[in-house]
């Protein structure tokens, strides 16, 4: 390895968090500074993520590259150890895509953008932490360093929602998501720990569990039966599991655009990251067996998600429940334990990663220039924002599933995956497919077409930032739609390991 | 017999300190109370400070036992000694605005603190029953004395009146046991007794309820439920810094005795007193947690929060292991910087706004935004977030537990420390999100934020860089007797 | 009748709870100590019964029992300025009605 | 060039899409005439591969080329070359060709007191070259995923196409219930592929179909399948009950509804089950629901056709029958007479679509026939052609559409039951009738006094009119074999040993032209002549006329579904999912911890007896428990 390659991981976690140390110290009048800092370290950890992509070697490399360790706790065996496999490599490349879009449009921050820069920062380090720890302690350091912030982020920042029949002050939603995901993270917690002790080798590090969890005598069936459940709602709360997924629209209601677009583009990932980290790899016989109630919640979210998504006229809410149902495939993907069906799963992370963060790039436009979100009220925006709209029904599009766009592929794997397994699920997800069309275009068709209120008449279209922004993620969705076969020959080492551990 | 009275240098320092505070005070006139606070403080703190610095500078590689075990100086000792200090000097240094506000006699006040330390480092030092009852007691009789001292608040004499009549009846109840192990063995001293216990068999009624009215005794200190019930209303009534003090001195004392006591004497039948000792930590830790919920009060709040800590630091005493051991003594560590810093900001709220609700937090990240940052950080480690000390140590503690099967006392902790984000954050919310009318900034006193800084980063440091606090715990745990061979 | 341990045991205990008893049913602050001084007599008695009754030349129990003393001297004596300041400002030493701090 | 460089005739027009798309507004026009060239290049392009083909001999030729795989699954981006095939890339570069060109004109409209291009014509050229290349590729595609792409994009252009005029607020339903029906078929649709694909392990279309024809796949799965691709075949091409979209698509600009809506992209569905038809034919349950979906759509389109006065909802009923007719003969097995149709329909269809649209751009956006009439004084070049295309669907001979219908009649009545040759005949003199009723109430009759200033067309329009009118009239002859080694259309179809000549059966053409003729001449005599009859007929069946403007009420019954349930249910479930999930679950858990903790906090009674008392019985319940646990 060289020396760019030695130190690209751990790079990605010190950038973020060095950005935020420097930000500490810049005044807090000078907004314009902080603006380019942040902006600048973002793609500077854009291009890092492409390069720790491109470094992956995909053909014949290690399962885990770029590794990198450093003792940090011996006497408890934790090392702060990175490495990524060929699922972790397109997460690492999607928070990159995500972050720098994020910052992009946080730029829109009026109010204390410091503090906001650092924690979005903070949160970008933990997320980057998550996905290339090999260590299980740094690993759920990580994860929990990327929740904390978004207390925070959500209620200084947010916006407090006033409905027909119910409040949804910003307080209760940035409340509820942490104290959720916190909780659930307890469980993970507890998981690491009987890991640990069940491994009994001393050590936190993933590759030297792994190792023990075929040894004599370890790892029996019930303790990864019950470890795999309390993994599986775990992190099944951070991915929107039903019916554990209310944080995430009412979360998304109250937040504002960039923290938004991490949360459900990269944040939630963490989830069905971790069911595969810790469930799949540690835990397979506990795999094997939940794997259809993961398949069948998986579809209940799909069908759930979309259902309630139907009656929603917030556009945050839609899209809130959008990514309850889109998190449905990932977990029906991961259910399938089939190699067509995780590599689905781990491309409808990346997928729906970045149509939702895109989604809530216009979502956010459109709150800022009109101060509502209401599609009743809302209406024929497309020719004062033509951009905003495009963008949109890109973003709509891939959400509905269609070919040419990043979704379809990996719903498509996720349903071949699913119809060799469980068809007749696999048949329910398709139909969840079709509802969401159904909201997708009654949304665009509300909000951009149609004629347009005289309060209308003043609004603008994109600024160049947000049209940068989106254009970061318009790219990948179009290239991953048309030809996603540098994501998936990265993809496939990883996951043909994954299934040689569960022995399928 | 090792009578060799230089192993005692640092104690001797430590009471001369003492005294020399109370001669400034008298040398001083009466009415210059300014300067008698400034004098007197910083006296405390150089004698302090100079009882660090001896201790550990001289005795970094001692591992002696004074009088055949009456006094262990050695590095278990050691560790505390320097912790006591530190907490002790960061005492003095968060008390000087507020005495200076609040109180009449600096002198006084800052000789007791020392005293205090003085107990409560033979405390971590003793290694015989009769000695570890008269360092608690000069521990103790300081504290009530503390507790008692604030010129205005009406609520401070209830607190200590309070304070020392169960204080009283817990030095009864632990004499009581004393005795009654006495009685059954013939001896007092720490390793004399564990051999005893180690060959006894089946424990008789008197022995039981001599074990258990010891531990009640510690208990009482502790704050473990059932014996918590004062701690609140002390908490609340004491003068803040006294709080801090009982909260981080107090506490890590009556820990490194009951982990001594414990190793020394328990370890020969660990599985009599493991699930009893079990239940009471997850007793503790949900009633801590709990009861916290609904608190308005934060001095009230923080007294609930660490009721529940000391359940978790009990997770880590009962597996009776090397590593659960180490955790402990990390988290006390930890703990220390922690609940320092959060009541330095308590403290510059007190004296700044003269309340202490958790309601007069609301706004603070306005009026005063490293203060909320440095207190956010303090509950987020309280909360067992990373990056803070928090975070580490308690999952220290309960990867310690789980070896033992004790898994359920695992997910009794972890479910608690759900529970006590909630109360945390409440804090937080107010210092963030709540709007307030009122945005004038807060002036910081120079000292008390400097204080807080380097609490702050004390706080950060365990978090991300523990390897020195590591190696110091490790060190100090692995001379206790039946870790030694390790 | 032959004075055994066990009768010195008993006294101390039966002492000890009386005391307690005491502690809690008493409500001026002043007989709580008294009934407190009660229950460290009653450790006094068993230290120096166990003492006594086990060998004769090793005198820690007595050694301890003095400690006791002593050590409950000062606690009264503190006990006692410290309900004097709440006589002072409560005007009562009545522990039932000091309870304005609670839940 | 040649068959290897077919997969340039798509590739023209996403160029064309992106550079307009992305970069249009720099562009003269918008970019309009980009547009054009692609198309046209495309129509070029063409013509080398259909000599290449001929002359390397009629056949199936597969270019493969792999486009991605996970797993075990590799799916392909090549293209599969066959007469069918051939036959579709004629008739959709011929007719997106004509279109386009009839576009410069038609989207010249007034606009604010002076003839300016539509403000978006840059987008509707886009969407147009998409299209075109989406349609394409559907059609080269060699795998049922590559199949499935084209098939969803030529959806989602129609959908934007169908809402081009977003402004109108039944536009923007328009296209929503276009592409929400279609997406229900192609629910269906999908699930059948992927049946398919998890018993074969492959997309290539002639890899699963040997798969099927070789029994691999059980015949459960092989009908289950055939019945879902169907469902999606149904929604493209408006087969009951999922035509609704189509009378209302008709919102979108007329040159879309003459390409896609008529042409093309609705035959999509045919094309598929031609393509699949050896599975088709493999699961008969399926082929003959097929059958019967077909003639009652016929019957279906036929009936509304004849009592709506839309002029282009009127023509959208009649696309809706013969996609029918089509499906019907499918369903009979009679590939070449279905393909054929389509072919003969395309044409003539797309003309009929263009006079009406030629008629609107000079009527001001007029399409009530009631408004119209002898119109053919003004434009002559329309009515001329618009009366062709009436008379080669009403299967008159020897326009284009008659040689296609009769080879459908034979098919049909060779295959499957009287019943339904009895109601195909029905069908045709239904669609005979309502040709007449439309030629005449709009091309004939007194000329309307409003109408007077209205004139022909721009040559941009009628240039493109008058090459379908002639193709109209002469393309039903390549059914007869016309020498220099081609045998008609039927050998070139269906080559090899299944391929049959043109039949005469002489019977049954009799039967045919005499239907075909009577009805439409009973059309123009009874709105000659009797047009009081007409309307006594309406009064006295005002029951089944009722049930006819209301198009059987399926729209009201849809609307009801989605209204009631669908949109109900959704309600339902937020509800649900705020009130129960929510405030109970998880506000719920919250509270009771919260009030534990409110209640837990009492014991601190603030009573020093309490505590003393707490004290000392924890004390002895300690002791108790360690004492209980050793005995």
């Amino acid at each position: 390895m060289n020396y760019a390659e030695r130190h690209v991981l751990e790079t990605l976690i010190y950038l973020p968090m060095l950005a935020a140390l420097v930000l500490v110290f810049v005044p807090r009048p000078q907004k314009t500074v902080i603006r380019w800092i942040s902006i600048g370290s973002a793609i500077a950890l854009l291009v890092m993520s492409v390069y720790a992509f491109l470094a992956f070697d995909y053909d014949g490399g290690a399962r885990f590259q770029l590794q990198r360790s450093y003792p940090w706790l011996e006497i408890l065996g934790i090392e702060f150890a990175m490495g990524i496999d060929g699922i972790a490599a397109p997460m690492v490349l999607l928070t990159g895509i995500v972050s720098a879009a994020g910052a992009i449009v946080a730029a829109n921050i009026q109010r204390d953008n410091k503090d906001y820069y650092i924690l979005l920062f903070l949160l970008i380090a933990g997320v980057y932490g998550t996905f290339v720890s090999m260590d299980l302690f740094f690993f759920f350091f990580f994860y929990e360093l990327a929740i904390v912030p978004m207390y925070l982020l959500i209620g200084i920042w947010g916006s407090s929602s006033k409905f027909k029949d119910f409040d949804r002050p910003k307080e209760y939603g940035a409340l509820k998501l942490v104290m959720m995901i916190v909780a659930a993270s307890l469980l993970i917690w507890i998981v690491i720990i009987g890991i640990y002790a069940e491994a009994a080798a001393g050590s936190f590090n993933i590759e030297i569990i792994m190792a023990q969890v075929n040894a004599p005598g370890r790892f029996s069936e019930t303790f990864q039966s019950v470890m795999f459940l309390m993994t599986m709602v775990g992190f099944g709360v951070l991915a929107g599991m039903w019916p554990f997924h209310t944080w995430s629209p009412d979360g998304h209601v109250a937040a504002p655009t960039s923290v938004s677009m991490l949360h459900a583009g990269v944040l939630m990932k963490l989830g069905g990251f971790g069911i595969i980290r810790i469930g799949m790899m540690l835990l397979p016989e506990g795999m094997q067996q939940w794997a259809l109630l993961l398949f069948i919640i998986g579809t209940i979210n799909v069908i759930y998600g979309a259902v309630s998504a139907l009656a929603q006229h917030d556009l945050k809410y839609v899209i809130g429940y959008s990514s309850v149902s889109h998190m449905g495939y990932v977990f029906m993907g991961i259910a399938t334990m089939t190699s067509v069906g995780l590599t689905g799963a781990t491309l409808q992370m990346f997928a729906h990663g970045i149509m939702t963060a895109l989604f809530f790039t216009v979502v956010g436009g459109i709150y800022e220039r009109t101060h509502t979100r209401d599609t009743l009220v809302l209406n024929g925006l497309a020719s004062k924002m033509k951009w905003g709209t495009a963008f949109f029904v890109i973003a709509g599009l891939a959400s509905l599933g269609l070919p040419g766009l990043a979704g379809f592929v990996a719903e498509l794997l996720v349903f071949i995956g699913a119809f060799r397994t469980e068809p007749i699920l696999g048949a329910l997800g398709v139909l969840g497919a079709a509802i969401t069309a159904v909201y997708i275009l009654r949304l665009i068709g509300r909000t951009f077409y149609g004629e347009r209120d005289k309060k209308w008449d003043n609004i603008t279209d994109l600024t160049s930032r947000e049209f940068i922004a989106a254009t970061i993620l318009v790219l990948p969705l179009f290239y991953i739609g048309l030809y996603p076969q540098p994501l998936l020959r990265v993809i496939r080492p990883g996951v043909d390991a994954i299934l040689a551990g569960l022995g399928a | 017999m090792n009578a060799d009275f230089t192993l005692l240098i640092p104690e001797f320092i430590l009471a001369g300190a003492g005294f020399l505070v109370l001669l400034v005070d008298l040398l001083l006139p009466r009415e210059q109370e300014h300067r008698r606070n400034a004098f007197t403080s910083a006296t405390a703190v150089l004698g302090l400070a100079v009882t660090g610095v001896v201790a550990a500078t001289t005795q970094m590689n001692t591992g002696e036992s004074f009088h055949d075990g009456l006094l262990f100086i050695d590095r278990y000792s050691l560790l505390f000694k320097v912790l006591f200090v530190g907490i002790g000097i960061a005492v003095v240094v968060m008390s000087v605005d507020y005495v200076a506000e609040k109180m009449s006699h600096p002198g006084e006040y800052y000789a007791l603190i020392i005293f205090a330390v003085l107990g409560a480092t033979l405390m971590a030092e003793s290694g015989e029953l009769l000695t570890a009852f008269i360092s608690i007691e000069l521990l103790s009789f300081s504290l009530y004395v503390l507790v008692g001292l604030s010129r205005g608040d009406a609520r401070t004499a209830e607190a200590s009146t309070k304070y020392i009549l169960l204080g009283a009846i817990s030095t009864a109840i632990m004499l009581y046991g004393i005795s009654q192990l006495f009685g059954v063995m013939g001896t007092t001293r720490f390793t004399e007794m564990g051999g005893l216990l180690a060959a006894a068999g089946d424990w008789d009624m008197t022995l039981i309820s001599g074990f258990v009215m010891v531990l009640a005794g510690l208990g009482f200190k502790l704050s473990m439920a059932p014996f918590h019930m004062w701690a609140p209303d002390v908490y609340e009534g004491a003068p803040t810094p006294i709080t801090a003090l009982i909260a981080t001195l107090s506490k890590a004392a009556a820990i490194a005795l009951l982990l001594r006591f414990l190793a020394e004497v328990g370890s020969g039948a660990v599985h009599e007193w493991r699930m009893p000792l079990a239940v009471l930590a997850a007793a503790t830790m949900v009633i801590g947690s709990l009861s916290a919920l609904p608190q308005t009060n934060i001095k009230r709040l923080l007294a609930y929060s660490s009721i529940a800590q000391i359940g978790f630091v009990l997770v880590g005493i009962v597996p009776n292991t090397v590593i659960g051991a180490n955790a402990v003594l990390l988290h006390v560590i930890g703990y220390a910087f922690t609940n320092l810093a959060a009541f330095t900001v308590v403290i510059i709220i007190e004296l700044k706004l003269g309340k202490e609700t958790i309601a007069d937090f609301a706004g603070l990240s306005k009026r005063a935004p490293v203060l909320a940052m440095i207190m956010t950080g303090a509950l987020f480690s309280l909360a067992g977030l990373p990056i803070f000390a928090g975070f580490l140590t308690k999952f220290y503690l309960f990867t310690s537990a789980v070896d033992k099967s004790l898994e359920w006392l695992v997910v009794v902790a972890v479910a608690t420390s759900v529970i006590s984000l909630y109360y945390y954050i409440r804090i937080v919310r107010e210092m963030y999100i709540t709007e307030t009318e009122d945005e004038s900034k807060l002036p910081v006193p120079a000292l008390l934020g400097l204080l807080a800084w380097v609490l702050f980063a004390g706080t950060i440091a365990v978090g991300i860089y523990p390897a020195p606090f590591v190696d110091a715990t490790n060190a100090a745990v692995t001379v206790l007797t039946p870790w030694v061979a390790l | 009748m032959i004075l055994e341990l066990a009768h010195f045991q008993i006294l101390a205990a039966a002492l000890f709870c009386l005391g307690l008893y005491g502690v809690l049913a008493r409500r001026s602050a002043v007989m709580v100590l008294m009934a407190v001084e009660l229950m460290l007599n009653a450790v006094n008695i068993n230290l120096v019964a166990f003492s006594a009754f086990r060998d004769i030349s090793i005198v820690t129990g007595q050694v301890i029992a003095i400690f006791v003393i002593t050590v409950a001297a000062a606690e009264i004596g503190l006990a006692l300025a410290v309900i004097m300041r709440l006589y002072r400002r409560r005007g009562t030493v009545n522990v039932d009605e000091i309870d304005w701090m609670k839940g | 060039m040649g068959i290897e460089e077919a997969w340039l005739i798509p590739t023209y027009g996403f160029i064309a899409f992106g550079v307009i798309a992305l970069f249009g507004r720099y562009l003269p026009s918008q970019g309009k005439h980009l547009s054009i060239i692609a198309i046209v290049a495309a129509f070029v392009t063409f013509w080398p591969v259909l000599f290449d083909f001929v002359s390397k001999g009629v056949g199936e030729y597969h270019v493969p080329r792999v486009w991605f795989s996970a797993g075990d699954i590799s799916v392909g981006s090549g293209m599969i070359i066959d007469p069918l095939t051939i036959v579709m890339l004629a008739l959709v570069t011929l007719v997106a060709s004509l279109v386009q060109i009839y576009s410069l004109g038609y989207m010249r409209h007034s606009h604010k007191g002076h003839i300016a291009d539509d403000p978006r014509i840059g987008w509707y050229f886009a969407v147009h070259s998409l299209f075109t290349a989406a349609m394409l590729t559907l059609v080269l595609a060699d795998n049922l995923l590559l199949l499935y792409l084209a098939w969803e994009l030529v959806g989602l252009c129609s959908y934007f196409l169908i809402g081009f005029w977003w402004e109108r607020k039944s536009a923007v339903n328009a296209s929503k219930k276009a592409f929400i029906t279609t997406r229900v078929g192609d629910v269906g649709l999908l699930i059948g592929i992927l049946i398919l694909v998890a018993e074969t392990g492959t997309f290539d279309i002639s890899d699963i179909i040997y798969a099927v024809v070789n029994g691999d796949v059980s015949e459960g799965k092989t009908t289950l399948a055939a019945f879902m691709i169907f469902l999606g075949a149904m929604g493209k091409s408006a087969q009951f009950p999922l035509h609704v979209w189509l009378p209302d698509a008709m919102e979108g600009p007329t040159p879309v509804s003459a390409l896609i809506h008529a042409a093309t992209m609705v035959t999509a569905g045919v094309f598929l089950v031609a393509r699949l038809l050896p599975i088709y034919e493999m699961a008969e349950s399926a082929q003959m629901f097929i059958a019967i979906i077909g003639i009652v759509t016929a019957l279906m389109g036929a009936t509304l056709a004849l009592v709506v006065t839309d002029l282009k909802r009127m023509l959208a009923y009649s696309t809706m029958s013969h996609l029918g007719f089509m499906m019907l003969t499918l369903g009979a097995g009679g590939f070449t007479a279905a393909a054929f149709h389509l072919l003969m329909h395309g044409v003539s269809k797309a003309m009929l679509f263009l006079s009406a649209g030629s008629i609107m751009h000079a009527m001001n956006d007029e399409t009530d026939m009631n408004k119209m009439g002898g119109l053919r004084h003004r434009m002559p070049i329309t009515g001329a052609a618009f009366t062709i295309g009436a008379l080669s669907l009403s299967g008159i001979a020897p326009l284009a559409a008659f040689w296609s219908k009769d080879e459908m009649l034979l098919a049909i009545q060779d295959r499957l039951s009287p019943v339904f040759v009895v109601l195909f005949l029905v069908a045709v003199v239904l669609s005979a009738l309502y040709m007449s009723r439309a030629t005449y109430l709009v091309f004939f009759g007194p000329l309307k006094v409003e109408n007077r200033r209205v004139h022909e067309s721009p040559a941009l329009m009628s240039m493109p009119l008058v090459v379908l009118a002639v193709l109209s009239v002469f393309a039903g002859f390549i059914a007869l074999p016309l020498g220099g080694g081609y045998e008609g259309i039927g050998r070139f179809l269906f080559y090899g040993e299944h391929g049959h000549d043109f039949e005469f059966q002489p019977l049954w053409t009799v039967v045919s032209i005499v239907l075909a003729t009577g009805g439409f001449g009973f059309g123009i005599w009874l709105y000659k002549s009797k047009r009081t009859t007409v309307d006594n007929l309406r009064v006295r069946f005002e029951g089944v006329h009722r049930v006819l403007i209301n198009r059987y009420y399926m729209d009201t019954a849809y609307q009801w579904i989605v209204d009631r349930v669908v949109l109900a249910l959704g309600r339902s479930v937020a509800l649900f999912d705020r009130t129960i999930v929510n405030d109970r679950g998880v506000n719920g858990a919250g509270l009771t911890v919260l009030g534990m903790g409110k209640r837990l906090r009492s014991h601190v009674t603030g009573l020093f007896a309490d505590y003393g008392l707490a004290m000392g019985s924890g004390v002895v319940a300690i002791a108790l428990y360690v004492w209980l646990r050793s005995v």
